[in-house]
């Protein structure tokens, strides 16, 4: 069993990181989008490996399902100029991947010689409450506060993106039901005097 | 558990703010097209409403929310200021929205949520709430820069606010992320225990920090995390820019003191050496930079870095008297701020931003009254005395000193010297050069000069009894550590 | 073969962000893919709180990562309309572009 | 109730109040009104000055006519006024100068003029407010805002250069000065959380603690003094300043830096200031030589009038670092004569400026021949400004070298080829200007002085005058207060 | 006398305090309402100091008959302990210099209403002259050195003022501002000398500060490390140099001859009778001082003998009546002052009071006689002025008489007396100052002879139109000049008893009995008739009347002989015409010395170090640093982010590498 979740471990966590360097590194941001819903979907089976299964699903279910595929419809949707790439590039690479990997090198040193990484086994999982009725438990009762403000962020992403995105073009056709709905007779219909000026 | 939420009504402005958006929202899509005054006013109302309600809850302290948003002195008074700033922000507006065809409800409401996202970042009580009340002020700010959406800076300067906003909640979230782990608790009251019990300060502790106070400096716009800061002022729409520049740096701090005062003084030696580099090289770019603007935003954002410097200092010397010293400055950075890109709204018109140093030639002549506020506000930005800029910078030296960085002390000064500089070279175009023939003011609102007025007047006025504006910033930090 | 440390998870998560800034500052090519670095981080940070979460034996981390995806999407959301939006102004979404502002 | 309370408030307030009326009534209606209210206004001032000289107790060190309220209780800061020898003279220079530039800018401003008289109306507030403040705080609040209207009065009505000349003053000032709010904020510390200067004094500091201290209210000093090398501000703001500026500053600003040296640094840092005298009395013997040379060579009248007021303010610091009485003592009466020579020649130039457009030394020549009475005006404040007995100039300059020469006898001997010095630049400028036969057709056109310039001229030339005929009720004013600074002064404050 | 009985009712303090101030009042109205009085100004001067006269000739009666006084009339100023007067000091001395100085002022007002009468500036010179001998009186009255120093600096400043009274000339311009600065010179050294003297006494008061001198003696002062000097040589030394500017002695005498440049009532008045014997005045007033250091004594002693030789050799070759007459000051002054060296006080003064009278009329004499020329002043353009002007040819002959020493004019015997008692002295260079002295008489023989026959006798040399109009002058100049002339003949005779050998100035005087010339002279003394017979036959006498013969010999005999006479010492006149190359000097190392210095500190000092290094100098720095660092702001995102990195992971080293 332990062995099972190491090499998974291990599998998933070099698809992971793959997949990730393949995000940042393709030339074609389609492809992009798409090693990203590979590095979700390894992701999302690392977290069922710690036993989040709720986390896993709702990381498929809302990233890849929907997040991915608003990337990929901005992507189609704008005209990219594939022309212009890696304009000097490595011009700019060694400095930069030098100073990444100082952070890395020193990163991984703390973590590594923390006391706290050692911990090797996890705590054992309470038996009896499956993972999403406890988050949900906790979700709608201690953190009802944060739940209520996350539902304000999504309503400013909606109005947000919204109104910075809904044009009004004046090319478009459209039928203004509530306009149609209030017309007077004087806006459509002009009477007009066809006898000529009185003798 | 039920117990705990009848203490609901400590919420009552956040809760105002929340349902007076949604309020503004509908009238919006119902009158909003015919009667766009309506959401201004309701806006006013809700601002000024969430500010009655704050001030009927002075002096209350306690929690609520299953200890996730607390009721202290911070809380009330900052809120105030939040409020009142957002308010200063509104009377501003008018005109120049109207001018620009950005007067709609939908940015009134992105107003009232940003305000809202800052006082949750006042109130909160556990790092989540606080993330989230960050996330919720940035996300609504880079809407509203992004609002002007035919206008090629303005909506540079959102994309990159935003993509390095997200960097740095990302530095700050892995940093929460660690102090998760080191404590196994997200409140902070069990965050300070943990970090108290964890003895020493570890190296995983010396990494969360760095990380926290990373993100927390690129909030503030301390270098050399300030990169987006000159950009996204200069391009924002002014009004939003009034607001960038006054609101968030009140809420930030809000959430340093939150996150690295009440979480995370057990780390405080840590934090501490990172915000003395923070301050000496915010300083120096900040102030230096300044020098070579021409474009007045641009100017005053640099001036920001450089303020943020030396509200650092404050937060350097640490202790009651220097986290206090920390808030005063913010305030009073947030109204000098207001007043300063106040006045460039005020003279901008369709088409002319007044927003270069040139476009204030010889104001004196034209427009005199706008120049004697823009004397008391660049005098007040200086720090010189009788000003209420004066009295910021005097109690942050003073904490500075008393705790023993006397060399940072002096560095300060220095620095405040230099600003003086470009301060004065405003001063000297508006004041000193003949007036240009091409130049033609906006500055025919009435609501916003009168705004102006009061704003820059009351630097003066503060500066001149500035007891009791001090009296209550000290107050609010009182019993925080 | 042992299970994995904490430590491992952690350095998991730690070059997966790190992948993930280094995205963005190496990136010069499409402002998109500074967005879907800037989710690589996010995931960095969820691996994080998931593995602190499971190997504390609390589900704060959890709970955490949930707002985080939630707060990701809302971010993915708004930035996508601010990079339609200059889009509609530079006819072009290339990280060099964005140079009007500096100095 | 003391009769005089509140009258220290009045003083300072009444010109700031005027200023901001005189403000608000503005240019619109013309000038008429504006100047009038800042007549009345400065006068006024005078009228409320005058009874701290008649009310005032010579037998007495303490300080008097007191006003202390809190002012920002949570810093302990105070509203405390008081006033002592050292400083009543000042204040009645202030209000008398400021009232005479009022009279001599009746008519020689067109550009703004009421904006003008209420730069110096709030000024004339503000630095009253220096000379009477005894809370460090309030020193300093009014200490600096006094930069600002003295910017805007070089920086709007001043000469071509007047934007670098203002920078350059106010830069250089404020650099000055925020170091001395560090030491300020470091003595706060070390009083037991007082502001009051009268603490600061009392206050026991370690010998290393003094010297910073002291070299921190140097700078703020030097600067505003000015003493070499801190020096080159002055003879640019001069020189751009209009003429009531340039009044003003050589007058009653250039004294501020030496009042902070008696009122700050001998009282709080006495061993520092004994340690350090040595490079005190060396700057101020730089300043007596070197600029004095300057001086000489100046083509422009501002100039010359600009550095010899250095070289004077030489004598000043000279007196007050050898620490006798007398040296002392002069060095006061010296700022005070020169308060007036310098204020009259300043006056002077002015006058040929507003008729001539121009202060080149070569433009002038032969002007006795067609302005008489300002010429021999003019002569008397040459006089004084060489140092003539009889004239105030020489009360200064000779108790300072009187009271260098015992324990400096170097110092008293490179101190007195100013004499030579002075009397060289002076009346050669004199020469150049006034002597000589009139060769060009717009000196031909000069008229002489009108009656309110003889005014101002000539009270000027009586104070001279009285001071230097009979200094003794000048002298007799600082005594105590002197005596009791050296008290002060020689007792070690080194903790033991 | 019957005419000052009135004055014995008032209080004594009542009557010095109208001396000075009856010119000042004078002075004032005359200056004040010149405007209004135009030419009735002289009224008001002239009555102030005719009654300053009758005045000061009562309080000579009164010493005379032992009434003198010293006391405080005011108090000027009091700082620390010391409390300074305005006072006077009322004994021989100045007894003796009040009538001098007064009735010389008085002959000189009178002159001047005919001298001045075409002047624009008419009611202003009078005012002029009036305050100065306002001032004149308070230096001589003063019981103080603060009193005593401003009579110095007012009788200077009217000097100034009256020598650049033409001021629309360039070169009275030019000699008004030389007096001023050297004197100035002098007074550097005065200041530092009362200075010393508040120092080591803690009094300004004359009595005081005297009573205090014999405890001073022996100590020491260290100005230059390693040599101590006697405080008491130090203080007179330093008071000498004042009385060098302002009597004029060599280095500090070049700007008595540019001084000429003045009216010529002035030099007569105050550049030959009063001002310029203030420094005598000043040494024979602290003789309680000098008396205590030969050093001082030996340094005054040979710098009097040096001008009295030399000043006066370069008075041969000019040709300016005035400035002859300027050089022959010049050297009467070094007279006076090698009497002071040799302790001779009684007889400096004796001098003194003799030449004040006979240079006054030779003064007025050569003004009468400039009048009459029309302006001209150059005595090769004169010649032959005698028979058209008499009063003035025999005045001046009086006058060349007594300045020469031929007896029984005035000059002989002050000189004599002087020559005698430098010889009597045993200090280190006495015998030089002797021998420079006597030779002295020969030179100021043939100088003054020099000039006068030019002026007076020989072919007319002036052109047809100045000619015809020669005339003698009006009576209020020759009023003056009578007056004069008649003092010229009588004082020598009148005061060489009292005056000269020190029986009336005892009491002011302190004398070391080892220094006591003129006392030595007084032992052997046989009465003035005695005294006239030995001079006769003494080397003086007849040196002067060799000069008189030389002289009349090469101007008025043989035209012819001085030309030749002249290629043969050509090197030695070229010295002369230059004056020994002081003017040179001055102008050029002193004068372009301070302006070139002044320049350079100016230019490389103020402007290029510090304004331009260390001011403009950090702005600038600032102002690239500005440019620069705003470069960094590239507006790349990915700049900007890889700056924010940049920052945390040196956050991170610090941490790993600094703490671990």
């Amino acid at each position: 069993m332990e062995l099972t979740t190491t090499i998974l471990f291990y599998v998933f966590a070099a698809i992971l990181l793959g997949s990730a360097l393949l995000v940042i590194t393709s030339r074609n941001p389609v492809y992009s989008a798409l090693y990203l819903v590979l590095a979700f979907f390894s992701a999302a089976a690392l977290f069922l490996l710690l036993g989040a299964e709720f986390l896993a699903w709702i990381l498929v279910l809302v990233y890849v399902g929907a997040v991915m595929v608003l990337f990929l419809f901005v992507v189609m949707m704008l005209d990219i100029n594939l022309a212009r790439l890696k304009e000097g590039f490595l011009h700019y690479l060694p400095l930069g991947l030098a100073v990444a990997l100082v952070g890395v090198l020193e990163m991984v040193a703390i973590l590594w010689t923390n006391p706290l990484g050692k911990v090797p086994a996890p705590s054992p999982l309470p038996a009896q409450v499956d993972n999403t009725r406890a988050l949900g438990q906790l979700l709608y009762t201690h953190y009802l506060y944060p739940f209520e403000i996350a539902a304000v962020i999504l309503l400013v992403a909606i109005i947000a993106a919204i109104a910075l995105t809904l044009r009004r073009r004046p090319d478009t056709k459209t039928q203004n039901i509530a306009k149609q709905l209030d017309v007077r007779p004087k806006e459509r219909v002009r009477m007009v005097d066809l006898r000529g000026p009185r003798p | 558990m039920s117990l705990a939420l009848l203490h609901w009504s400590f919420a009552i402005p956040e809760i105002w703010i929340l349902a007076m958006a949604c309020v503004l929202l509908l009238v919006d899509v119902f009158w909003g097209k015919h009667h766009p005054d309506l959401s201004f006013a309701l806006a006013l109302f809700s601002v000024a409403g969430a500010m009655l309600l704050t001030w009927g809850e002075m002096g209350r302290t306690g929690t609520t929310f299953f200890g996730q948003l607390q009721m202290d002195p911070f809380t009330n008074v900052a809120g105030l200021f939040v409020e009142l700033l957002t308010f200063l922000t509104l009377l501003y507006s008018r005109r120049y929205l109207q001018r620009r065809g950005l007067y709609r409800g939908e940015v009134f409401v992105l107003l009232l949520f940003a305000l809202l996202g800052a006082l949750i970042l006042i109130s909160g009580a556990n790092v989540l709430v606080l993330y989230l009340g960050l996330e919720l002020l940035a996300l609504s700010q880079y809407a509203l820069i992004a609002f002007q959406r035919q206008n090629l800076r303005a909506t540079e300067a959102a994309l990159k606010y935003f993509i390095l906003g997200a960097l740095a909640s990302a530095l700050l979230l892995y940093g929460i992320s660690l102090l998760y782990g080191l404590t196994g608790s997200l409140d902070l009251a069990r965050v300070a225990e943990g970090l108290i019990n964890s003895g020493q300060a570890n190296y995983l502790l010396m990494l969360a920090v760095v990380f926290l106070v990373a993100g927390i400096a690129f909030k503030l716009g301390a270098a050399p995390f300030h990169m987006w800061l000159p950009d996204t002022y200069q391009g924002a729409p002014t009004v939003v820019t009034i607001f960038l520049s006054s609101v968030p740096k009140i809420a930030v701090f809000g959430l340093f003191l939150r996150i690295l005062v009440e979480g995370g003084y057990g780390s405080l030696e840590i934090w501490r050496q990172i915000f003395v580099a923070l301050v000496v090289v915010s300083l120096l770019i900040g102030n230096v930079v300044a020098i070579a603007q021409s474009n007045l935003k641009r100017m005053l954002a640099y001036s920001t870095v450089g303020n943020m410097g030396f509200l650092a200092l404050g937060i350097v010397a640490g202790g009651q008297n220097g986290l206090a010293s920390a808030f005063f400055y913010a305030v009073v950075y947030a109204l000098m701020a207001t007043a300063a890109f106040g006045l460039i709204l005020y003279l901008s018109r369709e088409g002319f931003e007044a927003e270069e140093i040139a476009d204030l030639r010889g104001l004196v002549r034209t427009r005199p009254w706008s120049a004697f506020l823009l004397l008391l506000i660049m005098f007040s930005l200086a720090g010189v005395p009788p000003t209420i800029g004066f009295y910021a910078k005097l109690v942050v030296f003073q904490a500075l000193i008393e705790a023993h960085f006397l060399w940072l002390a002096v560095f300060g000064v220095l620095m405040a010297v230099v600003s003086a500089f470009y301060y004065l070279r405003v001063l000297k175009v508006a004041l000193f050069d003949p007036p240009a023939e091409d130049l033609r003011y906006g500055a025919d609102d009435p609501l916003a000069a009168s705004t102006l007025s009061v704003n820059s007047l009351a630097l003066l006025l503060l500066g001149i009894f500035p007891g009791p504006m001090m009296a209550i910033c000290f107050h609010a930090l009182q019993g925080v550590l | 073969m042992i299970p994995p440390l904490l430590g491992q998870w952690l350095i998991l998560a730690a070059l997966l962000f790190s992948i993930g800034v280094v995205g963005i500052f190496l990136n010069r090519k499409n402002v998109i893919i500074l967005l879907m670095a800037i989710e690589i981080l996010l995931l960095a940070v969820n691996i994080n709180f998931v593995a602190f979460s499971r190997y504390l034996g609390n589900l704060d981390g959890q709970i955490f990562v949930f707002f985080v995806l939630t707060v990701a999407a809302a971010e993915a959301a708004i930035g996508l309309a601010i990079l339609v939006v200059f889009f509609r102004n530079r006819r072009s979404i290339n990280v060099e572009d964005i140079d009007e502002l500096r100095g | 109730m003391d009769l005089h309370m509140g009258l220290l408030s009045a003083a300072i307030w009444l010109p700031i109040v005027g200023g901001f009326v005189v403000l608000a009534v503005g240019d619109r209606a013309g000038s008429r009104p504006a100047r009038w209210l800042a007549l009345v206004f400065s006068l006024l001032t005078l009228l409320v000055t005058i009874p701290l000289f008649t009310g005032f107790d010579t037998h007495t060190a303490a300080m008097q006519f007191v006003e202390r309220v809190p002012w920002i209780p949570s810093l302990h800061i105070q509203y405390y006024l008081g006033i002592d020898g050292i400083s009543l003279w000042f204040i009645l220079l202030t209000s008398f100068l400021t009232l005479l530039v009022v009279i001599s800018s009746w008519r020689n401003v067109q550009l703004r003029q009421a904006q003008y008289l209420a730069a110096f109306l709030v000024m004339d507030g503000l630095m009253i407010g220096v000379f009477c403040a005894l809370d460090a705080i309030l020193f300093y609040v009014f200490w600096e805002a006094m930069l600002i209207p003295m910017f805007l009065i070089i920086g709007v009505w001043g000469g071509p250069r007047r934007v670098y000349a203002t920078i350059k003053f106010f830069l250089y000032t404020f650099l000055g000065s925020v170091l001395m709010l560090v030491a300020f904020l470091y003595l706060y510390f070390h009083s037991g959380d007082s502001f009051d200067l009268l603490t600061f004094m009392k206050t026991p500091l370690s010998a290393a603690a003094q010297i910073w201290i002291f070299l921190a209210f140097l700078i703020a000093f030097a600067v505003k003094i000015p003493m070499w090398p801190v020096h080159t501000w002055l003879p640019d703001a001069h020189v751009e300043a209009p003429t009531g500026g340039s009044v003003i500053l050589a007058a009653v600003m250039l004294k501020m830096g030496a009042y902070g040296f008696l009122r700050l640094s001998l009282p709080i840092t006495p061993d520092a200031s004994h340690q350090l005298a040595w490079l005190m009395i060396a700057l101020s013997l730089v300043a007596i030589v070197y600029i004095a040379l300057i001086a000489i060579v100046q083509q422009d009248m501002k100039k010359l009038i600009a550095y010899s007021s250095i070289a004077h303010m030489g004598f000043v610091t000279l007196g007050f670092f050898v620490f006798t009485q007398t040296a002392i003592e002069g060095a006061i009466m010296q700022m005070l004569s020169h308060g007036f020579v310098s204020a009259a020649m300043f006056f002077c130039v002015g006058v040929l400026y507003d008729r001539m457009h121009t202060r080149d030394i070569h433009a002038y020549g032969g002007v006795a021949n067609v302005m008489p009475i300002f010429a021999s005006l003019m002569m008397l404040f040459a006089m004084g400004n060489v140092g003539l007995p009889g004239t105030s100039g020489f009360v200064g300059e000779f108790m300072v070298v009187l009271g260098t020469y015992g324990p400096h006898p170097w110092a008293a001997i490179i101190a007195a080829t100013g004499l030579i010095t002075g009397a060289a630049y002076t009346l050669w400028l004199f020469k150049r200007v006034i002597f000589g036969g009139v060769t060009r057709a717009e000196v031909a056109a000069l008229s002489d002085l009108d009656g309110r310039e003889v005014l101002v001229l000539g009270s000027l030339g009586v104070l001279v005058l009285l001071m230097g005929l009979w200094p003794a009720p000048f002298l007799e004013v600082v005594h105590s207060s002197v005596q009791h600074l050296l008290s002060q002064v020689s007792v070690s404050k080194i903790p033991s | 006398m019957w005419i000052f009985d009135w004055l014995n009712a008032l209080p004594p303090l009542w009557v010095y305090f109208l001396i000075p101030l009856a010119p000042l009042a004078g002075s004032l109205v005359a200056g004040l309402g010149g405007w209004f009085l135009g030419h009735r100004a002289h009224w008001a001067p002239i009555l102030g100091v005719t009654f300053a006269f009758y005045l000061a000739l009562f309080v000579l009666l009164q010493v005379l008959h032992g009434r003198t006084f010293y006391g405080n009339v005011y108090t000027w100023g009091v700082f620390g302990s010391l409390s300074v007067p305005i006072g006077f000091d009322i004994d021989s001395l100045t007894a003796i210099m009040m009538v001098v100085v007064t009735f010389v002022s008085l002959c000189v007002h009178v002159y001047t209403i005919g001298y001045m009468h075409d002047d624009p500036g008419y009611a202003r010179f009078f005012s002029y002259i009036s305050l100065f001998t306002f001032s004149m009186l308070m230096l001589v009255m003063s019981n103080n050195f603060l009193q005593l120093f401003f009579g110095w600096e007012a009788v200077g400043l009217v000097s100034y003022l009256l020598i650049g009274f033409w001021f629309t000339r360039e070169s009275a311009n030019q000699g008004a501002l030389k007096a001023f600065l050297v004197n100035r010179v002098g007074d550097f050294g005065f200041l530092l000398g009362i200075a010393a003297i508040y120092h080591y006494t803690g009094s300004l008061d004359y009595r005081t500060v005297f009573a205090e001198v014999p405890s001073l003696v022996g100590q020491t002062v260290s100005i230059l490390p390693g040599h101590p000097w006697s405080v008491l040589t130090w203080i007179a030394l330093l008071l000498f140099i004042g009385a060098m500017g302002k009597s004029a002695q060599v280095p500090l005498h070049v700007w008595l001859p540019e001084s000429m440049e003045g009216p010529t009532p002035i030099s007569a008045l105050i550049h030959a009778a009063t001002m310029v014997t203030a420094g005598i005045f000043l040494v024979a007033r602290m003789s309680p001082i000098y008396e205590k250091s030969a050093t001082a004594l030996s340094v005054i002693l040979i710098i009097g003998a040096i001008t009295a030789l030399f000043m006066g050799l370069v008075g041969l070759v000019q040709n300016d009546i005035k400035r002859i007459i300027a050089y022959s000051t010049l050297s009467q002054l070094g007279y006076m002052t090698a009497a002071l060296g040799a302790s001779a006080f009684s007889a400096a003064i004796f001098h003194l009071v003799t030449h004040a009278f006979f240079k006054a009329l030779l003064f007025l004499a050569a003004g009468s006689v400039i009048h009459a020329m029309a302006n001209e002043q150059d005595i090769r353009k004169m010649g032959g002025l005698a028979r058209s002007m008499p009063i003035t040819y025999v005045t001046f002959l009086i006058a060349s008489l007594a300045l020469a020493g031929i007896p029984p004019f005035a000059g002989f015997f002050s000189k004599d007396l002087i020559i005698e008692a430098v010889g009597q002295s045993h200090l280190a260079d006495a015998g030089l100052a002797h021998v420079f002295l006597v030779l002295g008489a020969l030179v100021t023989a043939l100088y003054t002879f020099r000039m006068f026959f030019l002026v007076f006798h020989g072919q007319p040399r002036m052109d047809e139109h100045t000619r015809a109009h020669l005339h003698e002058s009006p009576w209020v100049i020759t009023l003056p000049l009578v007056a004069l002339a008649i003092l010229s003949v009588l004082t020598g005779w009148l005061l060489m008893k009292p005056v000269g050998l020190g029986g009336f100035l005892d009491s002011s005087l302190r004398i070391q009995p080892t220094f006591d010339t003129v006392g030595a002279i007084a032992a052997h003394w046989h009465g003035t008739a005695a005294f006239l017979w030995e001079g006769i036959q003494a080397w003086p006498f007849w040196l002067a009347v060799l000069g008189i013969g030389l002289a009349a010999l090469f101007y008025l005999v043989g035209e012819g002989l001085p030309a030749p006479l002249q290629r043969i010492v050509q090197p030695a006149i070229w010295v002369l015409r230059q004056k020994y190359g002081f003017d040179v000097f001055n102008q050029i190392v002193l004068v372009r010395g301070a302006l070139l210095l002044g320049r350079r500190f100016w230019h490389w000092g103020d402007q290029a170090l510090i304004d331009g290094a260390m001011v403009n100098g950090s702005a600038q720095l600032v102002a690239r640093a500005a440019a620069s660092w705003r470069r960094l702001q590239t507006g790349y995102i990915y700049h900007y982010a890889f700056v924010m990195i940049i920052g945390f992971v040196l956050f991170l080293t610090y941490f790993t590498l600094g703490r671990g």
